[in-house]
């Protein structure tokens, strides 16, 4: 059961459920997204799990013409870029995430500090479809 | 706490490099064997290579461009080395940065008096995605790679979080991309030794070659805006904002002060040297800047007891051209915000008041991962010395500084070298 | 040339590790804070991590293995290092080994006082051909990959010219297994925790479940020697003659010795350091020894002012069992020729008069191949401080030293350790 | 011309040409097998391409059954194992090469110092053929 390691296999087997879940430190308080299984402000401490609200604006963006493999294979490229972000989210920590909802081909219009929200989506990578998270756009 | 020293003082007294480009048929051995030989040549009273007590290396990863892991004894065994201790260090581009302080620290703890230091890296065997799967591994593979993240993305990122909040433009990086043109171009072992008015006539060129209409444009400016010529890769990032994909070496020799003289009348010293790491993008709470950068120069400044101010010859890490602007800051040269103007005021240019990369920094020179950071020393060896030709810069300058990041700046090192 | 030595002494205040073996769902980074919780709970006075000055890791090759390079800030962000230096050092198997002596490096040359060491790699999440693949870019893709040799393949040959030329045989490595397995089988952080009788009883539970005929062997010699439970993998070499596929991470805290008893009453100090690099396995002019560690064994010896008779407790290499047999002569502790005949002896057993991997080695403790030299010096840490429980050595040892190879032997760190 | 590096590329062009070249240091005499392109005892040195005799004697060896990519991908497996050693050239250096012409079935009777002689051979590799350096017991 990976969610026990409170790591990023706990974290993707939520992901696959539709959760975006982060990791509370049971003594400092502190929360951990993406999560960590280890304290180090406190130097250990029990962690738990806790949902995200999945609210939150965005910090940074590129529109992406020449992606990665796994981009590719899900169809991205130089004639349909896509856009990626990085999106703090309203409880504090921020999270690298594929942002949907906006208009790609005026990127000079996109601006930092727009709402977004949690979405999931799925993407074919080999022959598997896996689940990542992604924001929209509000 | 009080601020740590080295218990010994550390000299430069020999620097060189092969030539950065596309090498077909090159290994790292190979390049390495040029950069050494490079080198030797440049140890004024020469030295007897058995005397190398200890080789340090950087390399990010041969074993996924060349099929070689374990680097270090082949590397050591190319140049004769062994039995002598070789540990290569990797830190993604600040790999040569880190195998700096390595041999740095070597000397200074007493088990060697003489060190050989070394980057490589040979990325042109591989074709371009590939390249761009193994650069990636250097991003968070947990976080960031799965969000569809590139390298030039990450980069890219930081650029539109600067952009928002302190007005530079595309128009900003441009003008990087020019002024590094310029400097490359006077670097003959630059990767492109050429201007970007080179690069509109060699296009003009072909096209006349293959009998097509002959493209115009009104100035580089007009090229560099021009998206036939200048596509975006990942906006706001197009292809003049990215350093190229590279194969070349550098070495450098290192002994104790003391030492120095028996080598050459002109040694740099080592005064200042800080590393630092830090978290990757997502936990940053500010995207407009590089802490690591921050946090290395000023341990660096402190140890060499100068300021930001002093510093004559500079040369900076840019991989992407907005990099360069918001080093530039980090670094204390310039205020928040203040960097990119001071760009666009030709500031920054060779006959400016604070020249950065007059060896045409990564953008031109080229960008062999693990030998960047080792290169940009080359760089200030020359320049420190007299010895920069047609980019020497003026008034007999005898402070420099390297700024290497790894990563998107997960990892900084900063040295600071001073001819006395 | 006169030996050089550091300037400043360094102790050993705590040591830690995961559990070696098959962890699927954790990476490196969760493997590293299992080791670094085991070493903080290890310090008997406690420590605050924020006096860390730096941090010095040892990885093969993560950017293979899980598609993580440039590990060195992701692994020290995992356990709260930034922004303190982290360099990542890599030289094959000896990856461990040579952080260590960086660490040590880091301390005597002035820069730190406390260093945290690590090792770590997940191999696991890979299949088998592509593990061996991965392995095999530490062996020379040149000119040996090429001829078709693999890892298991290049100590195999070194056991057939060490067998043709001092008669030792393949029941001599049977015993090297045998042994190992006795002893790894007392260590609850070891992946076999088996003697060579349970994978006995194994095998013939799981034939009686399926209601197979159950296969008998009259001793635990008949059951290796049977190539059915034993197979040929590349010849002399069988399956129990190589050590695993592993997952696992350790780590280290070292201090300068003038503070190490604000940690601990029973600090070890590193008294010895050798680390020499060699040539490609076609290059020696001899194939039955290891020239590299005996090298880095003299260095070490000549460090610490001891000598092989000292030593009471040992870690090598045995990334295969033939490998512990030349280690045991590189390293003086028997002539030439001699060690296959101590080993069947018995005398390199935990109750022979030079026990030799109290910990199960490598063989059976695991081989995680960044971490394998970290690991090493957690058996030293816990037998030199009498905490070794079941597997405890008698005499109260003070003196302990790891053997750590990289490759087919092209680097090779040697460590000493006291308890004074 | 990867035969003026006087490195890897050179040796293997040679390879091509069914040769097995060393290089000569044309101011210390040293051989090197495999080339250098860099003298380390004279540090520097011209060098120049010298041919092998192919003459020499095993010196290491092993039969194996779990070979690399390349050598499954050219047939080779638990089923038909094939010999890899080190054979020291009659010139005095050693060279790493695949090993024909020994009985495989029978590995504890191949002797080391058995006389060699050089062969080549080919192998298929994905889609191309490549020829390779081989030894065979004369
Ligand atoms: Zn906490
Ligand atoms: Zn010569």
């Amino acid at each position: 059961m990976s969610k026990d390691f409170y790591n990023a296999a706990g974290f993707y087997e939520y992901v696959d459920e539709k959760k975006l879940m982060g990791t509370r430190c049971k003594s400092s308080g502190e929360l951990f997204v993406p999560p960590r299984p280890f304290s180090p402000s406190c130097s250990g401490g029990e962690m738990e799990w806790v949902e995200m609200s999945g609210k939150g604006k965005l910090e940074a963006f590129t529109v992406t013409l020449y992606g990665p493999t796994r981009m590719v294979e899900a169809g991205y490229g130089p004639k349909n870029p896509y856009c990626v972000g990085i999106v703090r989210l309203d409880e504090g920590p921020a999270i690298s995430a594929q942002i949907l909802g906006l208009d790609l081909t005026k990127p000079e219009e996109i601006k930092i500090g727009t709402p977004m929200k949690l979405t999931f989506l799925e993407r074919t990578e080999g022959e598997e479809k896996k689940t990542y998270i992604g924001f929209e756009a509000t | 706490m009080a601020a740590k020293r080295f218990n010994r003082g550390v000299a430069l007294v020999g620097a060189g490099m092969s030539s950065f480009g596309a090498f077909p048929g090159k290994t790292t051995r190979d390049l390495f064997v040029d950069a050494f030989k490079d080198m030797q040549a440049s140890v004024d009273k020469g030295f007897d290579p058995k005397d190398i007590d200890e080789c340090y290396f950087g390399n990010y990863s041969s074993s996924q461009f060349e099929g070689q892991g374990f680097t270090a004894p082949f590397i050591a065994n190319a140049v004769g080395m062994n039995p002598r201790p070789a540990i290569r260090a990797e830190n993604a581009c600040a790999s040569g940065g880190s195998a700096i302080r390595l041999g740095v620290m070597a000397i200074a703890s007493g088990i060697a008096d003489m060190v050989l230091v070394g980057g490589y890296e040979k990325e042109t065997d591989q074709p371009t995605e590939k390249v761009t799967e193994i650069l990636a591994t250097a991003s968070d593979n947990l976080y960031e790679n799965v969000a569809g993240f590139t390298f030039p993305g990450l980069y890219a990122a930081l650029a539109t979080a600067y952009m928002h909040r302190y007005g530079a433009t595309g128009e900003t990086m441009m003008k990087v991309a020019l002024q590094n043109h310029e400097n490359g171009a006077l670097n003959p072992k630059a990767q492109f030794g050429k201007k970007i008015g080179d690069f509109i006539k060699m296009k003009q060129r072909s096209a006349e070659k293959k009998g097509k209409p002959v493209p115009q444009w009104d100035d580089e400016m007009a090229f560099l805006r021009d998206p036939r010529a200048n596509p975006v890769i990942s906006w706001p990032m197009r292809l003049f904002d990215c350093s190229p994909v590279s194969d070349g070496a550098a070495a450098l020799l290192l002994v104790a002060d003391d030492m120095a003289h028996h080598f050459t009348d002109k040694p740099l010293h080592i005064i200042g040297n800080g590393v630092a790491s830090g978290v990757a993008m997502h936990d940053r709470t500010d995207l407009t800047r590089i802490e690591t950068a921050t946090e290395a120069g000023r341990v660096a400044y402190e140890m060499a007891k100068v300021s930001p101010k002093d510093i004559q010859v500079c040369e900076v890490h840019d991989c992407f051209t907005m990099t360069q602007v918001i080093a530039t800051e980090d670094l204390g040269f310039f205020g928040r915000g203040e960097g990119w103007k001071a760009l666009e005021e030709g500031r920054t240019a060779r006959d400016g008041d604070r020249p950065i990369n007059t060896s045409g920094g990564l953008k031109s020179k080229g960008h062999p991962v693990g030998a960047s950071g080792v290169g940009q020393v080359v760089e200030v060896w020359k320049q420190l010395r007299g010895e920069a030709g047609e980019r020497q810069l003026p008034g007999d300058p005898t402070l420099g500084l390297t700024h290497n990041l790894g990563g998107s700046g997960q990892v900084c090192v900063v040295n600071i070298f001073e001819r006395k």
